[in-house]
C-alpha cells in the first residue's frame, strides 16, 4: 500500500504536531520543579509545577504512531502505553482536552483524575496505561467486540519492546490469532526499557519473529520511517478488516529524550541521542517530499506553524482550565 | 404470574445469565470449562446449547488476556461475562482486573462505561487446599472501582446476577461451592429455594435480616449465612435470640443495617470465611467502633473468621480453620457472657 | 543418548509403579464419596471419604515422567502440575509420606496441610502447584540458584498443553533463554485441558514449535513412549548441564482418566479413551523388553508385583498413620 | 565502637543490602532497573558497582518469572531479594507471590524455608496516579504467609532490612517513596536521620511510640508517621497531647502495644494512606473492638485513610484523598469533642 500525497502530508503534519508538544511538554513540565522554589536540596522536585508526577515524551517516535494511525477511523480501537501521546495525537484525541488532562484540570479527558499516562477517549476510541503490557488484552476486546457486532472495526495494540516480555502479550497473542481478532500489534522497539537495553531483556533480537509462535504474520520495519511504517501497518490492517486475523509489527524507532522527565541516564552512552537525532524521521520526511515536489517551502512553513499553533493552543487552554473542586475527588469511581 | 419453582444457587444463576442474554445480544460469556463442561460449578450450565459457542466462549487457561478481552469489548459496546474458575487464581490476572477493569471509569472522569460481571466460585470445606478454597472478597473491596456481590442462597442469586449484568459497572460475582447445590458437594439445604420465573432484580447495598433477634446480632455473607441460621436455631434452644444479618453486597456495603441492627441487640459477632486479619470482620468492627457515640455496645465485639493461616488440606484441620456452625454458638455465648467495661466513664 | 538396559528396567518398574499408583487411588478415592452415606440427592460427594477434595491422576502418562527423570539425581529439581503423583514417584519422592499427605496424616510430606496438588520434598527437590503455567518460574530459580553455586545441577519444570497459554510460561522461557539457566521445559500435551481440546486454546499444533520465539531448542515427542522421551529429555539435560541453557520438549501422551475423578467427561468422544489403551506405554515397554531379551516372564512377573507392593505398603501406611491435631493448623505459616 | 552519620532511607536501605550482601553470599538483588539505575528509588544505589552484575541482577519486565525465581532459588539455598518497582504492579505476579511464596512453607509442614526479601515502593503525594502511587500493604497483610515491613525512617529501615534479609521467611519491605529522602521528590526530613555504621537489627512486631501522649493515640505507619508527628506539634500547640505509635511491620502486628497506648489515652485516630475500606484501618479499631472489656474508649474511634476512591491526578484531587497534617489535626480534634454514649450500661 502506497502513501498517498494527502496522506505523507498528513504525516508530515502530525509529526510536526507530536514533536513540538513534546518538546513544549519537556519545557512545561521543568516549570517549578527546579531550585530554588523547592524543598533545600533536592536537585529537582517531581511533584511541583502546573504538569506534576511522571512524564514519558515520545519525541523521535513519531513514525511509528503516524504511520499506523493513518489507516485508522475514529471507530477504530487504539490502546497505548504510558508513554501516550504520540499515538493520541495520531489518534485524533482533542489536543486542548488531552492537555488539560496533564495539567489536571477539570476540562480534562478525564477531569483531572487520570493523568498523562491516563488518556480515554472513548469518542475515538484511544486509552492507554501505565502498566507495562497492559495494552494488549483490551485490545483483543475491541476486537472481538468489532466481530461480534459485524464491523470491519479494528484494533491496535502499541507496546514497547521492554513489553514483549510481559505475560500478557504472550497471552493476547495466541488469543487473538486463536479467535482470528482484527487486531493488530505494533511492538515500538526504542532500544530502552527505562536503563535495560533490549538485548539484557529480550532472548532473541526481533519480537517480530515471535509471530511464528502464534501463527500469525510478523513484520519487521527496520528504520525509523513513517512511509515504511504505512505499509507494514497498511498490510495489516486490510488483512484485520477481511476478517484474516492479526498480525504482529515491530518498528525500530529512537527514544531522543529520558525514560521519563528528569531521568538521569547515566546507562545511556553519551553520544547516542546524538547520533539518534542525526537520522530524524521528520527532517527525513520534510526531504522527501520536497524532493518529490509534494510540498514547497511555503507550505512546509504553513504546515509547521499550524501543527505548532495547535499545541501552543492546547496548552493555553490547559493553562486556562480550572482545578477541579477537591470533593470531586469522591465522584466517578462508578459509571 | 409469578411461577415459582425450588432452583439450586447454581441453576439461579445460569437462569439469570440466560434470561439476559436472550434481552439482550450483546450479553455473553467467556472462561474455562464454561462451554460443554457448562461451568465446573455450573454457573452456566445448559447456555452453550442455547446460545452457542459465539456466546458461550471457552478460552484458553489465559486469564489475563480474557478478562482484558472483557474490559476491551465492553468500551466497545458489549456485556461480557467473564468466569474465573476459582478466586484464588485472581494472582495470575490482577492487573487487568484491578488496574484496568475497576479503574478505567475514574481514571477517564466517569466517561467510560465499563458492563462487565466476573464470576468466581469461592470457599472451603471440601479439602480443596490453599490454592482452591480461599474467599478473598474483603481483598476486593478493599480496592475501589469493583461492586463486590456474594449471595446466599438461590434467590438472591437470580435478583443480584441479573442486577449485576445490568449494571454499568464492573461487578465481581462471588459465590460460595457450598451452597450452589452441586450433585457432587455437600451443601446447606437453605441455600436453594423458591425462585420466581421471571426475571428480576435485588439492588446492590441493602443487606437483609434473614433471621430476627433481640440479644446479639450476627452480621455474615456466603456459606456462613447458612451456618449462622442454623447456629442461630442451636442458640435459641440456649436461651439466646441471634438476629442473622446477610450483607449479600459488600460494594456498596449496607452500613446503615448493621448500625442498626447492633443498635438493637448492643452486641455483635461477625462470621465470615475469608481471612481475619485487614479483612471485612475488622471494616464491620471498626463500622461499629466508630460509631459508639450513638450505639451502645453491652459486650466487646467478637470476629469468627480463617485465623491467618493458609487454608490446610487435612480434614481436621480445615474444620478448625474454618468457622463452623459449633464456633458460631461458643463465640455468641462468649459474647452474652462478657461485658464491656465501666472505665470508660472515667 | 541411548536407554541402557538398567534404564529401561528401572522407566518400566517406575511406569508400574505409577500405574498402580493411580488406579489404586482412583478406587480408595471413591471410598465414603457415594450414595448412601452421603447427603441425600448427591451423586458423588467430594469432600467425604479418607482422600477428599480434588484428585487429578496420571494414568497413560507415566512416559513422560519416567523418561526424564531417569536423567536425574536428587540435587536436580524437578517441579510438577497439579497432577503431579507421576512425576513425584518418578523422582524418588517417598511413598509412604506422599500418600500419607493425601490421606490428611500428620506423617504426610507436608504433615497433612498440602494434600494431593501441593506435595513437597525439599530432601529430592520436588515441588508441585495447583495453578496452572506455576511450574516454570521456581524451576527458574532452581536453575538460577546452581549457576551461582557453581553446580551442574539442572531444574525441569513440567506442564501441560493447556498451560502453555499462560503467561508465565511466556515468561520463564524466555529469562531462562537470555540467562542461559539449566532448565528442561517439558510440555505434556494429553490433549485436554479439562474439557477444552488443545485447538481450540493454542494458536498453533506444536508448542514445541514456541521454543524459536527463545531462541532455545524445541524437541517434538511425537509418541506416547519412555524411551522417546528418555532420549529427547537427556539430549536437553545434558545441554543443561553443560552451561549451554535451556530446551522446551513436548511430549503427546495420553490421558486416561477424567480431568479430575468424579469428571463426568460430556466433553470427551465415547471410544476415545479405550482407543488409547491399546497404545499403552508400559505393556508396550514390557513387550519391547521381552523381545528384546531384556526381561523374561519371571523378572516382569517380579518387577510388577514389587511395584504393586509398594504400593499397597504406601497406602497401608497412610491409613495406619493419625490425623494432625486441629491446632496444628495454626503451625508452620512461617518456618 | 558505634558511629553514626545522617542517612536517607534509600542510603539506609542500600547500606543495609550491601552489608548482608557482604556477609553472606547467597545473598543477591534482582528487579527491573536496579544495577546501573540503582533502583529507580534508589534502593539499590551503588551496589551494582560493589558486587557486579551477577549478583546485582536487572531482569526483563517479567516480574511473574523473577519473583518465582526468587521462590526458586530461596527452595535452593539462596537468600534473593527482589524488587517490585511500584506495588501497584502487583496484579501481574501476584500468584506467584501469594499462592506459592507465601503459601510453600505452610503446605509443606513448614519443611521448606523460603528466605526472600520483596522490596517495593509505595505512596503517592507526587501525582503519579492511580497505578502508580497506593500502598496496598493490607492487601499483603490480609493473607497469610508474608511478614510485612513498612518502615517509617532511615534508622528503622536499616534495621528492619537486615532482620528481614535474615529471616527465613517470605518479608514483603515496602518503602514509601516520600521518605525516601531522593534527589527528586519531596520528601519529610524526620525520615532522614542518624544511622549507625553497623549492621543491626530491629525486631519484626514491634511498634513503637515515636511520641508520647495522654490525650488520644494516633496509630500510625511509613510517611503517615512523619504526617502524624508535624499534626502532633500542631495539636500540642492546641492543647492536646497526641501519643503516636509508629506500627514498622503489620505482620507480625504489635497488637499489645495498641492496646496498651489506647488503654492509657481513651481515644483512638487511625492515619492511614492506604484506602479505607476493608483494610488496616479496621483491623486497629477491630482489635480495641475486641477488647472493651478491659479498654475502656471514651470516644468513638476515627479513621483516616483513602475514602475508596483510586488515588486521582490532580493535586487538589490527591491532596484530597490522600490524609495530610491538617487532616490528622482535625479528626484529633474531633475525636477530642466527641464521647462515647453511655447507653452501653443499659
Ligand atoms: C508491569 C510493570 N512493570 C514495570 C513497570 C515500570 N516501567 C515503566 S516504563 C518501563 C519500561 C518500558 O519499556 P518499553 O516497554 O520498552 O517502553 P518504553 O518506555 O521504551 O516506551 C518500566 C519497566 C510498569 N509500569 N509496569
Ligand atoms: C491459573 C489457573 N487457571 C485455571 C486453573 C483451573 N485448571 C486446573 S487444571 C486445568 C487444565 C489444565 O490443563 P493442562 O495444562 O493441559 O494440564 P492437564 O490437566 O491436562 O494435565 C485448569 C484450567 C488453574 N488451576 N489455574
Ligand atoms: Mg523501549
Ligand atoms: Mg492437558
Amino acid at each position: 500500500m502506497k502513501a498517498s500525497k494527502e496522506t505523507l502530508l498528513w504525516m508530515y503534519e502530525k509529526m510536526q504536531e507530536i514533536r513540538h508538544y513534546e518538546e513544549t511538554m519537556a519545557q512545561v513540565y521543568l516549570e517549578g520543579k527546579l531550585p530554588p522554589n523547592i524543598q533545600k536540596g533536592l536537585a529537582f522536585d517531581i511533584g511541583s509545577g502546573p504538569v506534576p508526577g511522571e512524564m514519558h515524551l515520545a519525541a523521535g517516535q513519531e513514525p511509528v504512531a503516524v504511520g499506523v494511525c493513518a489507516h485508522l477511523t475514529d471507530h477504530d480501537t487504539v490502546v497505548g502505553t504510558h508513554r501516550p501521546h504520540h499515538f493520541a495525537i495520531a489518534k485524533g484525541v482533542p489536543l486542548d482536552a488531552m492537555t488539560a488532562e496533564m495539567f489536571g484540570k477539570v476540562t480534562g479527558l478525564g477531569k483531572g483524575k487520570g493523568g498523562h499516562m491516563h488518556l480515554f477517549d472513548p469518542q475515538r476510541n484511544f486509552s492507554c496505561s501505565g502498566i507495562i503490557g497492559a495494552s494488549l488484552p483490551p485490545a483483543c476486546g475491541a476486537g472481538l467486540a468489532a466481530k461480534k457486532l459485524g464491523k470491519d472495526w479494528v484494533a491496535v495494540a502499541f507496546f514497547g519492546e521492554g513489553a514483549a516480555n510481559q505475560g500478557s502479550v504472550h497471552e493476547s497473542l495466541n488469543l487473538a490469532a486463536l479467535w482470528q481478532l482484527p487486531v493488530i500489534f505494533i511492538c515500538e522497539d526504542n532500544k530502552w526499557a527505562i536503563s535495560v537495553p533490549k538485548d539484557k531483556a529480550t532472548s532473541i533480537e526481533w519480537v517480530a519473529d515471535r509471530a511464528s509462535a502464534y501463527g500469525m504474520p510478523g513484520i519487521k520495519v527496520e528504520h525509523n520511517d513513517p512511509v515504511a511504517v504505512y505499509e507494514a501497518a497498511g498490510t495489516a490492517v486490510e488483512r484485520a478488516r477481511r476478517g484474516d486475523g492479526p498480525s504482529l509489527i515491530e518498528v525500530k524507532t529512537d527514544r531522543y529524550l529520558g525514560h521519563f522527565q528528569g531521568d538521569p541516564e547515566v546507562y545511556r552512552p553519551k553520544d547516542e541521542v546524538a547520533n539518534l537525532r542525526k537520522n530524524d524521521p521528520i527532517l527525513r520526511l520534510a526531504a522527501q517530499l520536497r524532493d518529490a515536489g509534494q510540498m514547497n517551502e511555503a507550505e512546509d512553513a504553513a504546515i509547521t506553524a499550524r501543527a505548532r499553533q495547535r499545541v501552543e493552543d492546547a496548552f493555553a487552554y490547559a493553562r486556562a482550565s480550572a482545578y477541579p473542586e477537591p470533593r470531586d475527588a469522591l465522584q466517578h469511581v462508578f459509571a | 404470574m409469578n411461577s415459582t419453582r425450588k432452583l439450586t444457587m447454581a441453576q439461579a444463576i445460569s437462569e439469570a445469565i440466560g434470561q439476559e442474554m436472550e434481552r439482550d445480544p450483546t450479553v455473553f460469556v467467556m472462561g474455562e470449562d464454561i462451554g460443554k463442561y457448562g461451568g465446573i460449578f455450573g454457573a452456566t450450565g445448559g447456555l452453550l446449547d442455547r446460545f452457542g459457542p459465539d456466546r458461550i466462549m471457552d478460552t484458553p487457561i489465559s486469564e489475563t488476556a480474557f478478562i482484558g478481552t472483557a474490559t476491551g469489548a465492553a468500551a466497545a459496546g458489549m456485556r461480557p461475562i467473564a468466569e474465573l474458575m476459582f478466586v484464588d487464581f485472581f494472582g495470575v490476572c490482577m492487573d487487568q482486573i484491578y488496574n484496568h477493569l475497576a479503574k478505567n471509569t475514574y481514571m477517564a472522569g466517569g466517561n467510560l462505561k465499563l458492563p462487565v460481571v466476573l464470576t468466581t466460585a469461592i470457599g472451603g470445606g471440601y479439602n480443596d487446599a490453599a490454592q482452591h478454597s480461599q474467599c478473598l472478597y474483603a481483598t476486593f473491596a478493599h480496592m475501589p472501582g469493583l461492586k463486590v456481590v456474594v449471595p446466599s442462597n438461590a434467590y438472591d442469586a437470580k435478583g443480584l446476577m441479573i442486577q449485576a449484568i445490568r449494571d454499568d459497572n464492573p461487578v465481581m460475582f462471588m459465590y460460595h461451592k457450598g451452597i450452589m447445590g452441586l450433585p457432587w458437594m455437600a451443601y446447606y439445604e437453605g441455600s436453594s429455594g423458591e425462585v420466581p420465573e421471571e426475571a428480576y432484580t435485588i439492588p446492590f447495598g441493602e443487606a437483609k435480616v434473614v433471621r430476627p433477634g433481640s440479644d446479639l446480632t450476627i452480621v455474615t455473607l456466603s456459606q456462613m449465612v447458612q451456618k449462622s441460621l442454623l447456629a442461630a436455631d442451636e442458640l435459641a434452644k440456649q436461651g439466646v435470640n441471634a438476629e442473622v444479618l446477610d450483607l449479600r453486597t459488600l460494594v456498596p456495603l449496607d452500613r446503615a443495617a448493621v448500625l442498626k441492627s447492633v443498635a438493637k441487640t448492643g452486641r455483635l459477632l461477625i462470621a465470615d470465611e475469608d481471612y481475619l486479619g485487614f479483612g471485612l470482620t475488622g471494616e464491620i468492627a471498626a463500622i461499629v467502633a466508630e460509631n459508639l457515640d450513638t450505639v451502645a455496645l453491652k459486650s466487646p465485639i467478637k470476629r469468627l473468621a480463617v485465623p491467618n493461616v493458609p487454608i490446610p488440606y487435612s480434614r481436621p484441620l480445615e474444620q478448625f480453620v474454618i468457622p463452623q456452625i459449633s464456633h458460631i454458638v461458643d463465640a455468641a455465648q462468649q459474647i452474652m457472657k462478657t461485658r464491656v467495661t465501666e472505665g470508660a466513664y472515667a
